[in-house]
């Protein structure tokens, strides 16, 4: 075994194992994906405040010129993907189904597209806090999905102290290969990107974390890893929802994040690779964060695969560069276990879209359709990978006891990974019912 | 197991002859009960409570009675006697410990009626048990109608759910669920013999 | 009811004897006063034996009560009532030991256990305590009755069932086998049960049906 | 500029289901049940398979018509109500006569299931409501054995079979034999270990082959169709118990082997037990379940007047489940430490 890989045969508690169907885009390299002629980049496009637009309509942008600004400290600057004219602010649908405001930019077709940078940064000589404010700058939030402020991870609260850096490869959920496709090509970028954020929270190690079924992808991490580098590589078992950054942590560092606290209480820093990818790739040249790579798959497209889409190109045009069948019935931003369906065609892409999944209706047809009544045959428990009783939450669900779920069988820890609703044998849609609670709450909370 | 033993005379009104499910005594209680567990722990913690009362009660006037020549006079004596006692101890506890008597209080006038507890006194004296032996039959049956009061509490949330049969709801399911207890407890009959 | 209201007293008396009879029964639809009536079910004298009992305590309390109801003061209510029942019960306790031993043997305590019937108490402190001689004993004996019918569903069938016999004569002939569970405290569980579900059941579809009528006469 | 052709599905995720149904899960322990069922016709004969066909076809007449009556989508096709007539018939001696197994299949389904609102709602294992109804209403013949093998079990019924109904079995066969439990109990001959495990002993009609049992147990184990914990808890239990007893006095309690394979512990232990709906869900209460049921078939089938605690144990485990599992609650991850919530 190689110096610094760390091969562990081991996985958390629970969860489930669903098929992978990861082989159709795995071995496929990344490809770009033209411009659209039309791009929209909504203003908010991650968790926070939206961004305040800074050029005016009619107004020239560069591909990489700041169009928007932060507006507060949860909120990131927005660069235009594209070389173009602003052609309006307005109100577009986004991948929610809500309307939200947005710049549209049209494509000016015969430009080089060239990347405006400006000029490059040592990361070696900086501070911490010049490090927060510099990430703060590309506009990059986790790529992982949540689309979280990556600089807001950054701080290291008040008191607490963090010692490991956590990268999270794992993806584990089914057909998504964009971060496998990443470690295996951006390596080196993955090594910049850990180094900066390492320094600006002050880690003494940093772990990336990733599966047994992507082991080339372990390779090439090692092989760019520096000699003097404190980086280890660690191989886990397959196990869904392993992505999940509190069961990450225990399964790696045996530390458990207390109910509704997050990483940095036990001194973790937790990070997706594609984001550190892309740190590593454009903060040393103060570039801001323009693109991104994303898994198109499913049984409804032509040509699978992982292509670098510039923000902003509407589905549309991403699904027929990817040959849209006719038969597919339903398109989902994510994966299976958590991805979201879209309503329609016309969204843009945004910065927390790992992958867009396609499905035929051969695929949706062998959904099971009959509810059988729950039969307490326990298969949630064991599934449930934070332990809660989903058996017990779905009778109270259904007697529409919101308030009990919450104060007494723990609702707000649930993060619907949906490892319940997979494996229910009486296919209740115990997950969903649990949103919905949720939901109810709220609402009850913010009328009172 | 010898018949006069307390563990017998223990575990006979417990298990064997338990009062609700082989007598049907103080069913009422419990088929119009809609409390969780914890009421069904007080409720039976009470019971027994009263119980050793009124078996303390029934010596008293057991031995009373034989040397007054009045035997005939024990069903009104054991009424008057165990309803004023339970109400005594309501007044005491009231005054002395308001604790318990915040968690028993409630439900001691309910049972001073309870035909498990003159059922309990009636037989106490028909077997000519002693004050100690006396004192084991009504901690056993005691703890049985507690055992069965918590078994059929914890059912009733499964009684509950929606679904089951408008039919079925309510008092009907409470002696179907009775019912088959009883037939489960039938298992233990012929302990000891 | 209108057309009986209209009408005199008598028509009226009935009316309260078959309320107390079936439309409020309080064996069977009210489920009150189970613990005697189970204990004691397994065969028709029996039931017949404890009904009559109570049917005759209830009427006589609620008639002495209801005597009584000016003399009482409101704080001696309960104990008086006891007493009185009390007395009663002993009465009729030491009458069935004279008149029948082998059914006194079979019935045990449980005579003395009407003492706390709910029914009578609940009669004697919610209505005999606050009407007429006449009228509480008139709609005691209707409860009364009721009761003893309920048991008499309840011993038939169990005796019937549990021993293929009715009243100790055989009905199906020697080779009749009998269901011991019907004789055993489970039957009696499962027997009242069964009682409770068809009348609701029963009650159920003559409601709906009542509904429809009126549905189809509104239209 | 909607370039979309489709109509495209709109639903929330998981977008992906598992393999397991209700169906597949019940349909596999039916299956499982299958060569238990053939074994004991082959013990016993065709009185075996009448008694079998008549509680299974009982069962699931009565099913369809509670549907028809409360007017529900027909519920047969979860199984259930095949598995209930099935298992009924392998804890019935064989020598059961058809029409009291038949009254034992309309308890089961309409007490035992119907009445709490169907699968998944009953509080008690619906073949054991039956089974304790049977016992308690005919006590003799439900404890009338047959010894295995005889000749002619396959071309004529035994002399209890056949009973007119309503009425009493005509007479006993002469070839009745005791059960090793009843043997062990009442004339202390202990039956031989190989031939509990091979089953060619008298018992009911299902629970007479250790070894087949185990088998099938172990198919429904291994693609978690039941689960391990209870049987392993419930043998386990019953094993220490009866280990202490044994160790007490060797003269005269059986020896924990004995009480493993004599009759229907490893039946109960792995088709009656683990039913899902009917015993806990949280595994710290399994466990508890399981070890509460073995100690009492053990108390029971040494103290009591009964020959086999099986059968009572698990109906008293159904009982206290929803208490085992309000008090079992697993601490939830990130959590101090669980509340006892009662």
């Amino acid at each position: 075994m190689p110096a610094g890989l760390l091969h562990i045969a081991k996985t958390f508690a629970r969860g489930i194992r669903p098929p992978a169907h990861k082989e159709s885009t795995r071995a496929l390299p990344i490809r770009r994906l033209p411009f659209a002629p039309e791009l929209v980049v909504p203003l908010q496009q991650h968790t926070g405040s939206p961004s305040v637009p800074c050029v005016k309509v009619g107004q020239e942008v560069v591909r990489g010129e700041p169009i928007a600004k932060a507006n507060g400290f949860m909120s990131v600057p927005m660069h235009a993907p594209v070389t173009g004219v602003v052609a309006s602010i307005e109100l577009r649908p986004t991948s929610r189904g809500e309307m939200q405001p947005a710049i549209v930019i049209h494509t000016y077709m015969g430009a080089s597209q060239e990347v405006l940078y400006s000029a490059p940064q040592d990361v070696d000589a900086m501070t911490p806090n010049e490090l927060v404010a510099a990430v703060r700058e590309t506009g990059v939030v986790g790529l992982g999905g949540a689309a979280f402020p990556t600089h807001v991870k950054l701080v290291v609260p008040e008191g607490r102290r963090i010692d490991t850096v956590l990268v999270n490869g794992c993806e584990c959920e089914p057909y998504l290969t964009t971060d496998h496709r990443v470690m295996l090509e951006c390596a080196d970028d993955i090594h910049a990107g850990i180094q900066i954020v390492q320094k600006a929270v002050g880690a003494t190690r940093a772990i990336i974390a990733t599966e047994d079924n992507k082991l080339d992808a372990v390779k090439s991490l090692n092989e760019s890893r520096k000699k003097a580098s404190t980086t280890v590589i660690s191989v886990l078992k397959p196990q869904y929802p392993q992505g999940a950054e509190k069961l990450l942590i225990k399964a790696l560092l045996d530390r458990e994040v207390p109910s509704g606290g997050s990483p940095a209480d036990v001194g973790v820093a937790v990070l997706n690779v594609a984001t550190l990818a892309q740190l590593g790739e454009i903060l040393p040249r103060r570039q801001g964060l323009i693109e991104r790579v994303i898994t198109i798959t499913g049984p409804g497209v032509e040509h699978p695969g992982n292509y670098m889409v510039a923000l902003g190109t509407p589905l549309s045009f991403a699904l027929k560069h990817a040959g849209l069948k006719p038969d597919a019935v339903q398109v989902i931003f994510g994966g299976p276990m958590t991805g979201h369906s879209v309503a329609d065609l016309d969204i843009p892409i945004t910065k927390g879209i790992t992958g867009i999944l396609v499905l035929t209706g051969a695929e949706t047809a062998k959904r099971p359709t009959k509810i059988y009544p729950c039969i307490k045959c326990g298969y949630c428990i064991d599934a449930c990978p934070i332990q809660l009783n989903p058996s017990r939450l779905g009778v109270l669900a259904q007697r529409g006891l919101y308030e009990a779920m919450e104060s007494e069988f723990y609702l707000n820890d649930c993060f619907e990974c949906g490892c319940c609703t997979y494996v229910c044998p009486s296919h209740i849609p115990l997950v969903q019912e649990f949103r919905i609670a949720k939901a109810m709450n709220r609402q009850r909370k913010t009328a009172q | 197991m010898n018949s006069d033993s307390l563990t017998f005379i223990f575990l006979n009104a417990c298990i064997m002859n338990n009062f609700v499910l082989s007598m049907f005594l103080g069913i009422c209680p419990f088929i119009g009960m809609q409390g969780n567990l914890k009421t069904a722990v007080r409720m039976g913690m009470t019971v027994t409570f009263v119980m050793v009362i009124a078996s303390i009660c029934a010596t008293a006037v057991n031995l009373l009675l034989a040397y007054l020549h009045l035997e005939y006079l024990r069903l009104i004596c054991f009424v008057c006697v165990i309803a004023g006692a339970v109400q005594l101890v309501e007044m005491l506890l009231k005054k002395k410990s308001p604790a318990l008597h915040g968690a028993l209080g409630i439900y001691l006038p309910l049972i001073a009626t309870n035909s498990a507890i003159l059922a309990l006194a009636l037989f106490q004296s028909l077997n000519q048990y002693s004050f100690i032996q006396g004192l084991a039959y009504a901690l056993g049956a005691g703890a049985g109608f507690s055992l069965v009061l918590v078994i059929i509490a914890g059912l009733r949330e499964r009684l509950a759910l929606p679904g089951a049969p408008d039919v079925g709801r309510s008092a009907a399911l409470s002696l179907i669920v009775a019912g088959i207890l009883s037939l489960a407890f039938m298992g233990f009959a012929g302990v000891g013999y | 009811m209108s057309t009986v209201t209209n009408t005199a007293a008598a028509p009226y008396s009935l009316a309260t004897l078959l309320n107390g009879m079936w439309k409020e029964n309080p064996g069977l639809v009210i489920a009150l006063g189970m613990c005697p009536t189970l204990a004691v079910t397994n065969s028709f004298v029996n039931a017949l034996t404890m009904g009559l009992a109570t049917l005759f305590v209830l009427v006589v309390s609620s008639a002495v009560v209801s005597l009584l109801r000016s003399f009482v003061p409101t704080q001696v209510h309960l104990v008086t009532h006891l007493v009185i029942i009390a007395t009663l019960v002993t009465i009729v306790d030491i009458a069935i030991g004279a008149i029948s031993p082998q059914v006194y043997r079979a019935l045990g305590v449980f005579i003395q256990l009407i003492v706390v019937n709910c029914i009578i108490l609940g009669h004697a402190q919610g209505y005999a305590s606050k009407s007429t001689v006449y009228r509480s004993a008139l709609n005691a004996s209707g409860t009364g009755l009721g009761f003893t019918l309920a048991l008499l569903c309840l011993g038939g069938v169990r005796e019937v069932l549990g021993t293929g016999e009715f009243m100790g004569a055989p009905l199906f002939g020697e080779r009749f086998e009998p269901w011991a569970v019907m004789a055993l405290p489970p039957g009696g569980f499962f027997v009242l049960g069964g009682w409770l579900l068809a009348i609701s059941w029963w009650k159920r579809r003559t409601g709906k049906k009542s509904a429809g009528v009126e549905q189809k006469q509104a239209a | 500029m909607s370039a979309n052709p489709h109509i495209l599905e709109l639903r929330t995720s998981p977008h992906v289901h598992g393999p397991n149904s209700v169906q597949t899960i019940m349909s596999n322990v039916m299956f499982a049940l299958l060569p238990i069922a053939a074994f004991a016709v082959f013990l016993f004969g065709i009185s075996a398979l009448a008694l079998i066909c008549t509680t299974t076809t009982v069962c699931v007449v009565t099913e369809s018509l509670v549907c028809k009556l409360s007017k529900k989508e027909s519920t047969l096709g979860d199984y259930s109500a095949a598995i209930t007539g099935l298992l009924l018939a392998l804890t019935l001696p064989p020598g059961m006569p058809l029409w009291m197994a038949a009254v034992g299949s309309v308890v089961s389904v309409c007490v035992g299931k119907a009445l709490f609102g169907g699968l998944g709602q009953n509080a008690f294992n619906p073949v054991l409501v039956g089974l304790a109804f049977i016992h308690a209403a005919f006590p003799i013949e439900v404890s009338s054995w047959t010894l295995p093998l005889a000749e002619g079990r396959f071309t004529s019924f035994m002399g209890t079979t056949l009973t007119v109904p309503f009425l009493s079995p005509a007479a006993f066969d002469g070839i009745t034999g005791a059960t090793p439990l009843a043997l062990q109990k009442f004339e202390h001959v202990t039956t031989g270990l190989g031939e509990l495990f091979l089953g060619t002993t008298a018992g009911c009609t299902g629970e007479t082959s250790d070894a087949l049992i185990l088998l099938c147990g172990a198919y429904l184990i291994a693609r978690k169709f039941i689960n391990w914990r209870i049987p392993a808890s419930t043998l386990g239990s019953a094993f220490l118990t009866s280990l202490v007893f044994y160790a007490a006095d060797p003269e005269k309690y059986p020896s924990p082997f004995f009480t493993l394979f004599a009759g229907g512990l490893i039946l109960g232990a792995i088709f009656l037990a683990s039913d899902m709906v009917t015993s806990p869900v949280t595994p710290l209460g399994m466990w508890v379940y399981g070890g509460l049921i073995g100690f009492l078939t053990v108390i029971i089938r040494l103290f009591s007047g009964q020959l086999e605690g099986v059968m009572y144990a698990i109906l008293l485990g159904n009982a206290v489940s929803p208490i085992i599992d309000s008090l079992t609650q697993p601490r939830i991850f990130g959590a101090r430490r669980a509340k006892a919530k009662l």
